[in-house]
């Protein structure tokens, strides 16, 4: 470990409010150069607008930055990439219309007089994607056209495109898969020994202990601790830290389904072409199905298209005996079908309407005689659902946009629980929700199984899915490799089928 | 074809002119037919050309931009038309490609709106806009005794035609020269809701009024709706172009409405007779001159329930 | 994007109490968000009584705004719903002028049969209705983008008025029709009645019922919207149909109000319609309308002209006067909104 | 790995190839993204050729389309940015009408004087920079939604054309000037090399520097832009600036080409403009132009126009068709063009 006289960047006693929400209200962090600060917290407790902040995206009310003890004021974004701060957004901040090379070199592009060079800038661009182990992409490539999982891995190539000292990752790998997570550590190895810094912001505290070396964990906007020794610290600490309380951050036991609980879903040679075929499998009410899987296997199009968001191009999906019109969304609704789609803010939510408007998106219907609303009888129901899953803050009429992401997401599950269904689909349930909430998730997922729902689990964290699920289908390039039973598979196993899988 | 202003012209007998002649090719173009008067000049054009199995129109019709239709005429000189009939949406404007196409040996007939040079058309036919301004302000003058303290409103067409302005400032030389002026002005834009929607403010801005000119019968029949529909009926209204609609209430005598300005919309049809003189080597019968007249400006007389049965047969339909 | 939404106007402080009181009720609601349109208003009321007296504040010269808003107001109220929906209408003034083409081309042609005239308000109601059909079907299943659907409407319907006219003016005569549009009723312009049921049926539809609850969904997050399993494009073609109709009611009353139908009506009212909706307050990238802002906003545009044209000043100076009250409108707007529509 | 290469391209599986062939990169390049541009086109000039022989295809017929082309086409070029960009400007048409009117006002005044006819059209181009320049600051500063700004714009500067030229008709006298701008280089006019130029230019501008990659960062997503060091908002008055510029130069090629100024200039061009440009295949909602297809696009409205002259049918049947092309063009464009828009 280096030691140097000053930490590379000190903050001491940051403010910040928007009209009337005080998202930071004194936070204090201490990055040295060549390590791994882990910042731990909450949703909405105020980590993005912290790194916002250092990265001249948002202009501090008060408090102090040091840059390499110096005291500097951050005026924009441009200040903040001259002194060598880069930052990988949470919300991805990539341009879809651009190659990947035009993205890695906007705002400091390679032009002489203003007229680009493109060849260069594609040369350089191809180095630093083979340096992250993805040389195969074409640096032409259109970002539109990639994955957010290789979105991320362009921002990351962005961020390396610059001369850097410090490296701020606003949780880097919620749209990753295992695999692709090690790859990101890798790079994160190789930056820490060239002295480079980097602020490591994640839910998920077994990636921290693999990674970190020191923590920083902020609560309500103000930091509970800072400088902790990743080694030192457990992890019942640090969700106390956090939260304030003691969460068991294990999976709720599964009762065994009865052995005659009647299959509610039924796949039967489901297909969509180009995408993923053949896929066959029943999930029977009180049972929860895991579709295990890489990023980019057609799992979420699988759930689209039982869903009918997808019309498939063959087989059928038949609810409680009953076969759905393929490409029929409302048809899998009336049938009692639920999703939680995949992206919360784009796909699930209208973000500007107030929470019981979203809880009652599918069912508002219900609420009315010849098509007059009677909002109070759908206030009411929205609010029952709200106290029920503890969602925070606990007003129905508050603008969704505002809530943090655990809460978003119990929006969407509260809205299945208004409409009621024999079926749930969940798309990555916990993408972006911190532990407490997450913990929530879990047993509420559970709660819902025993009630006799019929649920659908995809979920990139594999322990996730093993954990959560009775059984596993492990999904690779369309085809679905095996189906287990959850106890009888482990974490390896499934990467092991699934590389062999993408192989072949 | 071919004609040139330089050969004598052969006859010019009626018979003689009437008789069929070489094929010819007229290109005609005029701004979008977006109202009666000029719906009228269009047809009036295309009806005079199918009366003459020697005349082959073609039609470059409709529109208000100076752009397109200098591209027209281009057209028509490629096309090497015998002779070309414009009414341009701008004179000034238009006057380049009609010195073009005079150079090119094309004689242009300019209608209605005046080009800003005299060797861009071998003959001008117009309509007297000036003169319809004074017509309807010395009716107005008579009607009201030159009442220095009458109100006299106006309802312009579209204001930035050179046209409109013509009118209104012969209209304002009549009143003044008997002592009177415009009390209210307001411009519409030649159609009917125009007419409409700015005379029931400028009814409402103006709770007397003495005597009414609108320019344009077109938008007329929307300023009467509104004259209607406020139950106004203490004033004297004239009109202007000489629609056969607003003939019809002269005649009817129940309104408001007690003469109109002609403002002939044949101007185009003579355009396309005169083309074919030029063309045909053939001058204008009725006259002793054997050449075409250079200039022709059609009177602007006013009709009133006495002479209306002389004008209504003529008078176009809105 | 999302972001800059929330910058661009600070969100206002919401109590987290469950229900709001009722002064910040009204001020969240819709008098607080129409605030800055009332005080434009109120100004323009102001400046027109100062500057034209008697004649300006009259009872008759009010009927006369509200009537010459009638028309482009029942327009208004079709283009709320699209524009919440997050699509445009161009096309409004030219299927007006279809409309009022298509039926009192009928009309004359059936003076001599003994038709009711409400055969005159069915077609027309039934032409506006039907191009808003087509403008629907193109967006919503051609996915064709609704700026250039409706341009391509605009272009086309006033083209077809133009053919199936002949470019004539299709004078009505029907006394029936003429009488019952041009009437009053306790003093009041029929038209006037007319707009302000639409307006007030608008505002029902678009607040109290399913059908507006879906507008503001579909507007707000498209996406979201169908996977909650709204019929997403099904409902773009109601709304466009309902703008569609709106035109077609507006049809009605200019044949009402001038007795003539013609290719010529409705030319560029789209402008001044999508201007009045805007600076009413609707969001024009959707998922926020308001009735009483489109209201409103074509009040404060047809009292504008009322006192220019009282005061004798001319067209041009109306346009350059619009144009910046048009500007200074929508930063008014933004300002007391609670939340502002973002920079593009 | 081999999923981002089924991920480019969706529907057809792939070869695992890293460089894709020439073909692929020529059909998923412009010439494939305007494929659906240059069928359109050939099949107008066959129609044309089939009903009008020879009168149709001739150098000369050909000339006159891309001249009266060009002064539209010049304004394609500075919209293709603004709309690349994820603005809109509706102005141009007003602007390019209020530059011409100051313009010949200055020529008129100046006649006697002996200055250069450079006078003309440095006040032309700053006008309508100027124009551009309040559109861009009320846009990117006061935040006022882009078709609002405009949309002011257009009323505004047209009156303010009305009121400054008094309404009359300015006629340039200067021979210098008109010599100049109504010459033939090479046989071909003066005012077709300027649109060569300016399309040149904007081509390059947009393909091959930092301004035009920034001008499709800020439409593909402003706030990454943003974070990513661009000064949004000053890059947005640029862009608005630039279109305003191109109005400019528009006014000029329409002196040359009327030889008058007046606020009539350029009316309703807005509408021929963005229907070119989005016909085009530059998205409307942003992050994607291409000036190529702008250009395209505008040769197709004007042969199109010159097709139905030649076979003397009327403008309304022009509007109708014209409506249908539209709807039809955008349709082949999104089949043909590697992504789609979306239906709103
Ligand atoms: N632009 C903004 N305007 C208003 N409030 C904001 C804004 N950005 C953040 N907030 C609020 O500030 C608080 C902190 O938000 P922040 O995004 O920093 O949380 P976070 O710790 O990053 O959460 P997460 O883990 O969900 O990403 C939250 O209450 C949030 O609602
Ligand atoms: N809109 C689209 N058009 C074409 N192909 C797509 C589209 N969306 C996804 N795909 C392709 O479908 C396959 C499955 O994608 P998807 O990302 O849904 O998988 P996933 O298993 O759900 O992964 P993730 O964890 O990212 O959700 C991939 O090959 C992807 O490239
Ligand atoms: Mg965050
Ligand atoms: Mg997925």
């Amino acid at each position: 470990m280096i030691t140097v006289d000053h930490p590379l960047l000190e903050v001491r006693g940051l403010t910040k409010s928007f009209a009337g929400v005080k998202a930071l209200q004194g936070v204090d962090l201490s990055v040295r150069a060549g390590e791994v600060h882990c910042v731990l917290g909450q949703n909405g407790a105020g980590k993005s607008t912290l790194i916002k902040t250092l990265s001249g995206a948002y202009q501090p009310d008060s408090g102090e930055i040091f840059w390499q003890g110096e005291r500097i004021t951050i005026g924009g974004p441009v200040a903040a990439l001259e002194r060598g701060i880069a930052t990988m957004y949470q919300e991805l901040d990539v341009v879809d219309g651009l190659t990947i090379a035009e993205n890695i070199f906007l705002g400091h592009e390679q032009a002489t007089g203003g007229l680009l060079h493109v060849a260069s800038a594609n040369a350089r661009t191809a180095e630093i994607l083979t340096r992250l182990g993805h040389g195969e992409i074409s640096p032409r490539t259109e970002v539109g056209s990639l994955s957010a999982a290789n979105k991320q891995i362009v921002s990351m190539a962005r961020a390396l495109s610059r001369d850097t000292r410090l490296i701020i990752m606003d949780e880097p790998s919620a749209v990753l898969d295992s695999q692709e997570v090690e790859n990101l550590f890798r790079v994160v190895k190789e930056l820490t020994a060239q002295g480079i810094a980097v602020v490591y912001i994640s839910h998920r505290l077994a990636e921290i202990r693999r990674i970190g070396d020191r923590i920083t964990v902020i609560k309500d906007g103000r930091s509970t601790a800072t400088g902790l020794s990743v080694t030192d610290t457990s992890t019942p600490e640090l969700i106390r830290l956090m939260t304030g309380r003691d969460v068991d951050n294990v999976f709720p036991a599964a009762e065994p389904i009865a052995a005659d609980a009647p299959v509610v879903l039924s796949c039967h040679e489901l297909g969509v072409r180009g995408v993923f075929r053949n896929v066959s499998f029943e999930v029977r009410a009180g049972e929860v199905v895991g579709l295990a899987g890489l990023v980019g296997s057609g799992r979420s199009e699988i759930l689209e298209a039982i869903y009918g968001a997808r019309r498939s191009t063959s087989g059928t999906v038949t609810v409680n005996g009953e076969a759905l019109r393929p490409g029929s969304v409302a048809a899998a609704v009336a049938a009692g079908i639920g999703l939680s789609p995949e992206e919360r803010k784009s796909q699930g939510l209208i973000l500007d309407e107030p929470i019981f408007k979203n809880v009652t998106l599918s069912s508002f219907g219900r609420f009315a005689r010849s098509g007059f609303l009677n909002e109070r009888r759908e206030r009411q129901a929205a609010r029952e659902q709200i106290e029920a899953l503890e969602l925070r803050p606990a007003n129905p009429d508050m603008v969704t946009r505002t809530l943090s992401g655990g809460n978003q997401q119990k929006i969407l599950l509260a809205r299945w629980l208004v409409h009621g269904t024999a079926v749930l689909l969940l798309d990555e349930p916990t993408r972006g929700v911190d532990v407490g909430a997450r913990a929530e998730i879990y047993s509420l997922i559970r709660r819902l199984a025993e009630a006799g729902t019929a649920i659908i689990v995809v979920s990139s964290e594999i322990d996730e899915v093993l954990g959560l699920a009775d059984r596993v289908l492990v999904i690779s390039d369309g085809d679905v490799l095996t189906t287990t039973n959850a106890n009888d598979i482990d974490e390896p196993g499934v990467l092991d089928l699934v590389m062999r899988g993408s192989a072949a | 074809g071919g004609g040139t202003t330089n050969a004598q012209p052969t006859n010019a007998s009626v018979e003689g002119n009437e008789a069929q002649g070489d094929t010819i090719v007229i290109g005609f173009s005029g701004p979008a037919a977006d109202h009666g008067w000029l719906g009228a000049i269009n047809n009036a054009a295309i009806a005079e050309a199918e009366k003459y199995e020697d005349i082959d129109l073609i039609i470059a019709e409709g529109t208000n931009d100076a752009n397109l239709q200098i591209s027209q005429v281009e057209g028509f000189i490629n096309d090497k038309v015998d002779a070309i009939v414009l009414l341009p949406t701008d004179g000034a404007a238009l006057t380049e490609v009609a010195i073009q196409a005079m150079e090119a040996g094309i004689p242009v007939i300019n209608v209605d709106r005046e080009f800003s040079s005299t060797f861009a058309a071998r003959a001008t036919i117009l309509g007297d806009n000036y003169g319809m301004g004074v017509s309807a302000g010395t009716y107005i003058c008579e009607e009201l005794d030159g009442n220095a303290d009458a109100v006299v409103a106006e309802i312009a067409g579209i204001d930035s035609l050179p046209l409109t302005q013509e009118r209104s400032a012969g209209f304002a030389q009549a009143l003044s020269d008997c002592g009177m002026s415009v009390t209210n002005r307001v411009a519409a834009d030649f159609t009917v809701a125009g007419g409409e929607a700015t005379t029931s403010q400028l009814l409402a801005a103006a709770p007397q009024i003495d005597a009414l000119w609108n320019h344009d019968d077109d938008q007329g029949i929307g300023v009467l709706a509104a004259i209607d529909a406020a139950g106004r009926d203490e004033f004297i209204m004239v009109g202007g172009a000489g629609s056969a609609n607003a003939m019809r209430l002269i005649q009817a005598g129940d309104s408001v409405m007690k003469a109109t300005v002609v403002y002939p919309s044949t101007q185009a049809a003579d355009g396309i007779r005169l083309a074919r003189l030029l063309v045909q080597d053939k001058a204008m019968s009725d006259l002793v001159e054997v050449e075409i007249p250079n200039r022709i400006v059609l009177n602007a007389p006013v009709v009133t329930s006495e002479n209306v049965e002389q004008y209504l047969p003529t008078a176009f339909e809105s | 994007m999302s972001e800059q939404i929330t910058q661009t106007a600070p969100p206002t402080p919401q109590a987290h109490d469950a229900p709001p009181s009722l002064l910040k009720r009204m001020l969240g609601g819709s008098a607080g968000r129409n605030l800055g349109l009332v005080i434009a208003f109120a100004v323009l009321i102001l400046v027109g009584t100062l500057t034209a007296g008697d004649r300006f504040a009259s009872f008759d010269n009010f009927v006369t705004i509200i009537r010459y808003a009638s028309v482009l107001g029942v327009m208004c109220v079709g283009m709320t719903f699209v524009i919440t929906a997050g699509g445009i209408d161009l096309s409004v003034g030219s299927v007006m002028g279809l409309a009022s083409t298509m039926a009192s081309l009928t009309a004359v042609q059936l003076a001599s049969a003994q038709t009711s005239w409400l055969l005159i308000v069915v077609i027309a109601l039934a032409v506006g209705t039907l191009a808003g059909l087509v403008n629907g079907v193109v967006i919503a299943y051609g996915r064709v983008v609704a700026f250039m659907a409706t341009l391509a409407m605009l272009v086309g319907a006033r083209g077809l008025a133009e053919l199936i006219s002949n470019r004539s003016t299709q004078i009505v005569s029907d006394q029936g029709f003429l009488e019952f549009f041009r009437a009053d009723l306790l003093g009041v312009p029929i038209l006037i009645w007319i707009f302000l049921l639409v307006a007030v049926a608008g505002w029902i539809l678009l607040n109290r019922t399913t059908f507006g609850r879906r507008t503001v969904a579909v507007g707000g997050n498209a996406e979201a919207s169908r996977l909650a399993g709204i019929k997403v494009q099904r409902h773009m073609v109601y709304v466009y149909m309902l703008s569609g109709l709106t035109a077609g009611i507006a049809a009605v009353m200019m044949l009402g109000r001038t007795t003539v139908g013609t290719s010529t009506h409705g030319l560029l009212y789209e402008l001044d319609v999508i201007a009045a909706v805007v600076v009413g307050g609707t969001l024009l990238i959707g998922g926020r309308g308001t009735i009483v802002g489109s209201v409103l906003g074509i009040l404060i545009f047809s009292t504008l002209i009322n006192v220019f044209t009282q005061n004798n000043l001319s067209t041009s100076v109306q346009n350059v006067a619009k144009g910046v009250i048009i500007v200074v409108a929508v930063l008014l707007q933004q300002r007391f909104a609670s939340r502002g529509s973002p920079g593009k």
